[in-house]
């Protein structure tokens, strides 16, 4: 039973992980209305370089701070050159764009940095720490905890400034915040910029996790899941989500797995995640819009 | 300019609705069916053949396969490389277990068994749309060379699931030379292709198109929707299987599931995107594009002056290349390659004048 | 041309009509484009088709010398009312739809024709607005008639053609019979008419065989302008005389890319349908100072050099034929008025020769009798560019 | 109301709507309508925007689902109905907002609206065999008749995304027609048109009515167009009926003014 709940906690915190990337894609989404497939690419974009330049000997936060605004430029590129000229495309137009956009950004990313592993020191023990009887990973917590004090940021930003508020207003209906004014290349722009903090963030944990190297960019395929399940416009759903695929998808590696052979779990989230659209179609916290004819 | 459309009218409906209604088109087609059936197999060498024109022809019916449900049924599918797959290895098993079963029926049995996957992974795509059938397809690709993979049984116990072609033969003839491995395969496309512009011409063809551009209006006439999107998987199945099969024996010639990753997936997205979403011709073109850029980038790079871009680097050039591309062209011309053909021939026709 | 041998040579248009489908029955005689494709009619058909008809007619007392007035588009049903009413000795009185409703109103009140043909329910109300109550009213097109009211005998040419009888009405047409006759509104609103007789058709019909060679193999089109004396004169007769096939486009928004797949050999138009194809040409050319414009320029100059002629005939002369329909025809007319100089000019650039057959037309005050007191109109060259 | 209720009595009604209510999220759209569409008629929806007009329309080809009531077609009550369903009965309809297939020829569309008439299946037209060939003959055939019916001869093979405004609609009306329907639902036929466009529209409108005995139920904000061809209005306001009769009846009720002059009482 211990060994269970083990599995368990394990599994939601690696969520925790998942989740941060998802809430990358819902930024985006809410605001563009982009399934922006390059998230994966801009983690290890971020990742790569902040590692990078941590082994020129770059001091830490000089690094973030470059790695930032590498960030913030990849997002400006990305409305100059994705955005604004496929603005009111179909969505799948969109989301093949971004497709290519992954494939240029990890190609440039690779250019740049070269495809070798990095190990990645932020300085947390990953000795396990004894809790209520349970071995918990102290990394795993730390993720938990700074992916909280992420959502609470960002909940903050959204909720309370100006920007949040003409950023929901686009979300809600575009062309009613184009006639109030709202600029939308701005906001896209800044919700960009946002995602690829997030991703950095992201991207430095997961480094940290498994070194940074090519298969960050990966985390996409698994943030995929966690959105359908969490719902695409919904920062909550999205953690949410995360922590039961990451809780559901350790729980079938441990226990369904050695029933029908191992590595299943790249693509348990998906099958979970689909069985989950039959159900409820828009996601646990997505609404679904009627459908005007 | 070449066209003379002068006394070339229908006096009957069959007339009117043959694929190359102008004699001119009808000409071109024949000389560029005997170019390819005669004369490349005495014109090209074996480089050419399994390097480059097999690998064309093969990827052009793996990008009408999905064509078909992408760029005519509208349904967004990332899991080409898994049903090419299944025609792989459901081929190989065939060939395999039924001693003595011809290799094309056995290709046609596999296509028909990634046909019934697609179809199995279609079937949420009456409740799901857009993006969110992505899932599904995703799940596709990663079960089937999940399974592929851990069931040793698909690949005959092999190690890592490596599968090998069989003995490339029709009755008798032995294709396993380059040379006969070529015109295999440009049997079978050319076959497909002829099937597959047939049914894009049908009413399926117009009930998969109405779908896509406006599935309401499509329920509201009567278009059986469910129908209709599970024979657009369907049949992009077969079609994607079969070149599966073309892909791992007359290709590669020895396989492994990991050969039909998700980047496979892409690599026939990118195809159908650069050659035409909704074009039959757009296939060919997407896929001699995906096949010879490579080539022509590092033919370039090999102009520049020595070790200043290395093989890695050259690796990542070209997806630097192909990202910006897919952009570029959804930018600029969203209808592909198969746009720019289709402008010149409207525009021969009316030459010299503008319209 | 076999036709011209033979023995004595008929003297009317519905016995050349005879001759044909007795030589030629399977020959194709129309063509008329319908429901996205050439429908054809062979001789043998088209003079059942008229035969049919004439014992319908004089079944309902249509008698020799009776007129049967034709407001229509060129169209087979209105061709074989003609040759009908001429089967049956009468005349045809053709007018043109196209033309303002107000003239041809009065120009209806003053026919008061007993028998008429109109094409469908527009022509109809002009007939109504003149206030005319025929013994027959026969129309092509049924669309809108449930609305309006049936006044008189009013027919549709399908139910005609429907009532089968095996009475074969004797072919009654004389040479020296009218077959045609034309109304216009003169000066002054004066009605003025043209009256031709068979003889006088055949024998200009001849002149435009014989000097034009015309076979059973050509092709014309005609596009419009059917009422007119001309092509009564040149286009008609010819048909009936060589034996060539009669195309009629869709309708006239796709005449042009009609003409283009059937490519006429014959092209008996008037000047407007000339000069309007140059203007549309000129529309549709390239911007001026453009590479292909200068090219065009170039390849079009009145007296080539040994490349242009060559290159210019590959690169432009021939595709601009093609677009324009010419690329296979042998015999461009021009009915009535002669062109314009530049777009005779223009033509002749394309090795398009366009050869002038002034239209006859002796226009008087209608004799009081037999003829219903009218006058007459016709003047072609009077269509929308 | 009452005089359209007595007639319903004698006359053979196709469509009878009774107690229709639906609504979205709680929000009323349509709340207890009833009316009756007379077999031959042209039946027209009138009302301010947002009157739930459309809504009803949608209702009745099964597009929405209605919460309360009941719908009749052809004597046969249909209580849930998916638009597959309903076009199978023989009900056809354009939308407000035109709804063609953007990437297909005038023909192909129009074409798409046969497909109920279809026969052979996909193989047999996928190789040209069986039934395929000699079906397509007919099916094109009925398509060119309704084409020509609506004058669009020269747009044939013109891609409706390039077609302008008017056309696109009559294009739409086309594709409802090639099914040949029973009823055919008309949702704004000529919005946003200018006094010729929607002056030859309504010709068509009526002239498919009288020609081919189609009943249509149409909703239309021009008024004058409205009395102008229809035998039968029928007035909405805020998801209510407020008005039911001949035009001229409707034209006098004081309720209908006022909601039209926007007093309310």
């Amino acid at each position: 039973m211990e060994f269970f709940f083990e599995v368990l906690i394990g599994g939601l915190l690696a969520g925790v992980m998942y989740a941060l990337v998802a809430i990358g894609f819902v930024l985006i989404y809410k605001a563009s209305g982009v399934f922006n497939f390059a998230q994966g690419a801009m983690v290890l974009f971020s990742a790569l370089t902040f590692v990078s330049l941590l082994e020129r000997g770059v001091p830490f936060w000089l690094a973030f701070g470059i790695s930032l605004t590498a960030m913030v430029l990849l997002a400006v590129a990305v409305e100059r050159v994705v955005l604004r000229p496929l603005v009111n495309r179909p969505p799948i137009t969109l989301f093949m764009a971004t497709l290519g956009l992954s494939y240029v950004i990890e190609g440039f990313a690779q250019a740049l940095w070269g495809a070798q592993v990095h190990g990645l020191e932020l300085g947390i023990s990953d000795e396990p720490l004894e809790l209520g009887g349970m071995l918990l990973s102290q990394f795993d917590i730390f993720a938990a905890v700074t992916a909280a004090v992420l959502v609470l940021a960002l909940s903050l930003l959204f909720n309370k400034t100006r920007i949040g508020l003409s950023l929901r207003a686009v979300a809600d209906d575009p062309l009613a915040a184009l006639a109030v004014g709202i600029r939308l290349q701005r906001v896209w722009v800044l919700v960009w910029a946002v995602a690829g903090f997030v991703g950095l963030v992201a991207g430095l944990l997961w480094g940290a996790r498994l070194g940074v190297q090519f298969s960050l960019s990966l985390v996409v395929l698994k943030a995929l899941p966690v959105l359908i399940i969490g719902g695409f416009t919904s920062i909550s759903g999205a953690i949410v989500g995360g922590l039961i695929i990451g809780a559901s998808e350790k729980l079938a590696e441990v226990y369904l797995g050695p029933v029908i052979g191992g590595g299943i779990e790249n693509w348990f989230p998906y099958v979970l995640a689909l069985l989950f659209l039959l159900v409820r179609p828009a996601g646990l916290f997505g609404e679904r819009a009627i459908e005007r004819v | 300019m070449f066209y003379q459309e002068a006394g070339q009218f229908s006096t009957r409906y069959a007339q009117d609705r043959r694929v190359f209604r102008l004699r001119q088109d009808r000409y071109g087609l024949v000389a560029l069916l005997l170019l390819a059936f005669v004369g490349v197999p005495y014109l090209g060498n074996d480089y050419w053949f399994s390097a480059i024109l097999i690998p064309f022809l093969v990827l052009s019916l793996a990008g009408l396969g999905l064509n078909l449900l992408t760029g005519y049924a509208g349904q967004l599918s990332l899991g080409s490389a898994a049903f090419m797959a299944v025609g792989a290895f459901a081929t190989y098993n065939v060939e395999l277990r039924v001693p003595g079963s011809p290799l094309l029926l056995s290709m046609a049995l596999g296509g028909g068994v990634a046909a019934l996957v697609a179809v199995l992974f279609g079937l949420p795509s009456l409740r799901i749309k857009g993006f969110y059938l992505l899932v599904s397809t995703l799940a596709a690709q990663f079960f089937v060379t999940w399974a592929l993979t851990r069931f040793s049984w698909f690949s005959n116990n092999s190690a890592s699931g490596v599968i090998s072609a069989p003995r490339l033969e029709i009755l008798g003839v032995d294709l396993s030379s380059p040379v006969g491995r070529y015109l295999l395969t440009l049997g079978v496309v050319v076959t497909l292709f002829w099937l597959g512009k047939n049914l894009v011409r049908s009413e399926l063809g117009r009930n998969w198109m109405a779908v896509r551009d406006r599935d309401t209006a499509a329920a509201v006439m009567g278009i059986a929707l469910l129908k209709t999107k599970l024979l657009a998987f369907a049949i992009s199945g077969f079609f994607l299987g079969v070149a599966g099969a073309l892909w791992a024996f007359t290709y590669l010639g020895t396989v492994e599931p990991h050969g039909f990753d998700l980047n496979r997936s892409f690599q026939i997205l990118f195809i159908i995107i650069i050659g035409g979403l909704g074009s039959i011709l757009g296939n060919f073109l997407g896929a001699a594009f995906m096949v010879l850029f490579p080539v022509l980038l590092s033919n370039l790079v090999a102009l520049l002056p020595a070790g200043l871009i290395d093989a890695g680097q050259m690796e990542n050039l070209q997806k630097m290349a192909f990202g910006a591309l897919i952009i570029v062209f959804l930018v600029k011309e969203p209808e592909g390659l198969a746009r720019l053909w289709k402008t010149f021939r409207e525009q021969a026709r009316v030459w010299p004048l503008r319209y | 041309m076999a036709t011209f041998t033979d023995n004595p040579q008929p003297g009317t248009l519905p016995q050349w009509l005879q001759q044909q489908a007795r030589q030629q029955g399977m020959g194709i005689a129309l063509r008329h484009k319908r429901l996205g494709v050439w429908q054809l009619r062979t001789w043998g058909q088209l003079a059942a088709e008229v035969e049919q008809l004439a014992a319908a007619l004089q079944v309902r007392g249509f008698v020799p010398g009776a007129s049967l007035v034709i407001v229509s588009r060129p169209r087979p049903e209105a061709l074989i009312a003609a040759l009908a009413a001429q089967w049956l000795g009468g005349v045809a009185v053709l007018l043109d739809p196209l033309e303002a409703a107000a003239s041809q109103v009065t120009l209806l009140r003053e026919l008061h024709g007993e028998w008429v043909f109109a094409e469908g329910h527009e022509e109809i109300q002009r007939l109504r607005a003149a206030g005319l109550a025929p013994r027959l009213l026969i129309y092509a097109d049924g669309r809108g008639l449930a609305q309006v009211s049936q006044a008189g005998d009013t027919l549709a040419f399908a139910q005609l053609q429907q009532q089968r009888s095996d009475h074969r009405p004797e072919l009654q047409a004389r040479a020296e019979r009218t077959a045609f006759a034309f109304y216009r509104l003169g000066a002054g609103q004066r009605i003025e008419q043209q009256r031709i007789s068979h003889a006088e058709l055949l024998q200009d019909g001849r002149r435009l065989v014989h000097s034009e060679q015309l076979g059973r193999q050509d092709e014309a089109l005609a596009a419009r302008a059917f009422a007119a004396g001309g092509h009564a004169r040149y286009l008609l007769a010819p048909w009936l005389m060589a034996g060539f096939r009669l195309n009629f486009p869709e309708n006239l928004a796709t005449r042009d890319q009609d003409r283009r797949e059937l490519g006429p050999t014959l092209v008996a138009g008037t000047r407007a349908t000339y000069e309007r194809l140059h203007a549309q040409v000129l529309a549709r050319l390239p911007a001026p100072g453009s590479w292909r414009r200068r090219l065009v320029e170039w390849a079009l100059v009145e007296h080539p050099g040994a490349l242009q002629r060559h290159l210019g005939y590959w690169l432009i002369r021939r595709p601009l034929r093609d677009v324009l329909g010419f690329s296979r025809t042998r015999a461009p007319l021009l009915v009535g008025e002669a062109l314009a100089p530049p777009t005779l000019a223009f033509f002749r650039a394309l090795a398009i020769e366009v050869r002038t057959w002034p239209d006859p037309a002796q226009w008087h005050r209608p004799v009081p009798w037999p003829a219903p007191l009218v006058n007459g109109w016709i003047e072609d060259n009077t269509q929308p560019a | 109301m009452t005089q359209t209720q007595a007639k319903a009595t004698q006359v053979e009604h196709l469509l009878e709507l009774e107690n229709i209510g639906v609504s979205f999220k709680g929000v009323n759209a349509v709340t207890d309508i009833s009316f009756a569409v007379v077999t031959g008629e042209i039946c027209a929806l009138i009302g301010p925007n947002g009157a739930g007009k459309s809504s009803l329309l949608n209702v009745i080809n099964g597009v929405y689902q209605a919460q309360e009531g009941r719908i009749r077609f052809a004597g046969q009550e249909h209580r849930r109905m998916r638009p597959h369903d309903v076009a199978v009965r023989g009900i056809a309809r354009t939308f407000q907002n035109i709804a063609l297939f953007k990437g297909m020829s005038v023909l192909d569309n129009v074409l798409t609206g046969r497909t109920l008439k279809r026969r052979s299946n996909w193989i047999e037209q996928a190789l040209r065999i069986g039934r395929a060939a000699g079906e397509d003959d007919r099916q094109r055939e009925a398509a060119e008749r309704v084409i020509e019916f609506l004058h669009l001869q020269p747009w044939r093979d013109t891609l409706v995304g390039k077609l302008p405004y008017g056309l696109q609609k009559r294009v739409e009306l086309a594709r409802a027609l090639a099914a040949e329907p029973r009823l055919l639902l008309l949702d704004e036929p000529m919005a946003g048109m200018n006094a010729d466009e929607k002056q030859q529209m309504s010709r068509f409108i009526v002239d498919i009515n009288r020609e081919l005995g189609t009943t249509v139920v149409l909703i239309e904000h021009d008024i004058g167009v409205v009395m102008g061809i229809s035998d039968h209005v029928v007035v909405l306001d805020y998801g209510r009926k407020i008005g039911d009769g001949p035009p001229d009846e409707v034209r006098q009720s004081p309720e209908v003014i006022a909601a039209y002059l926007g007093t309310r009482h």
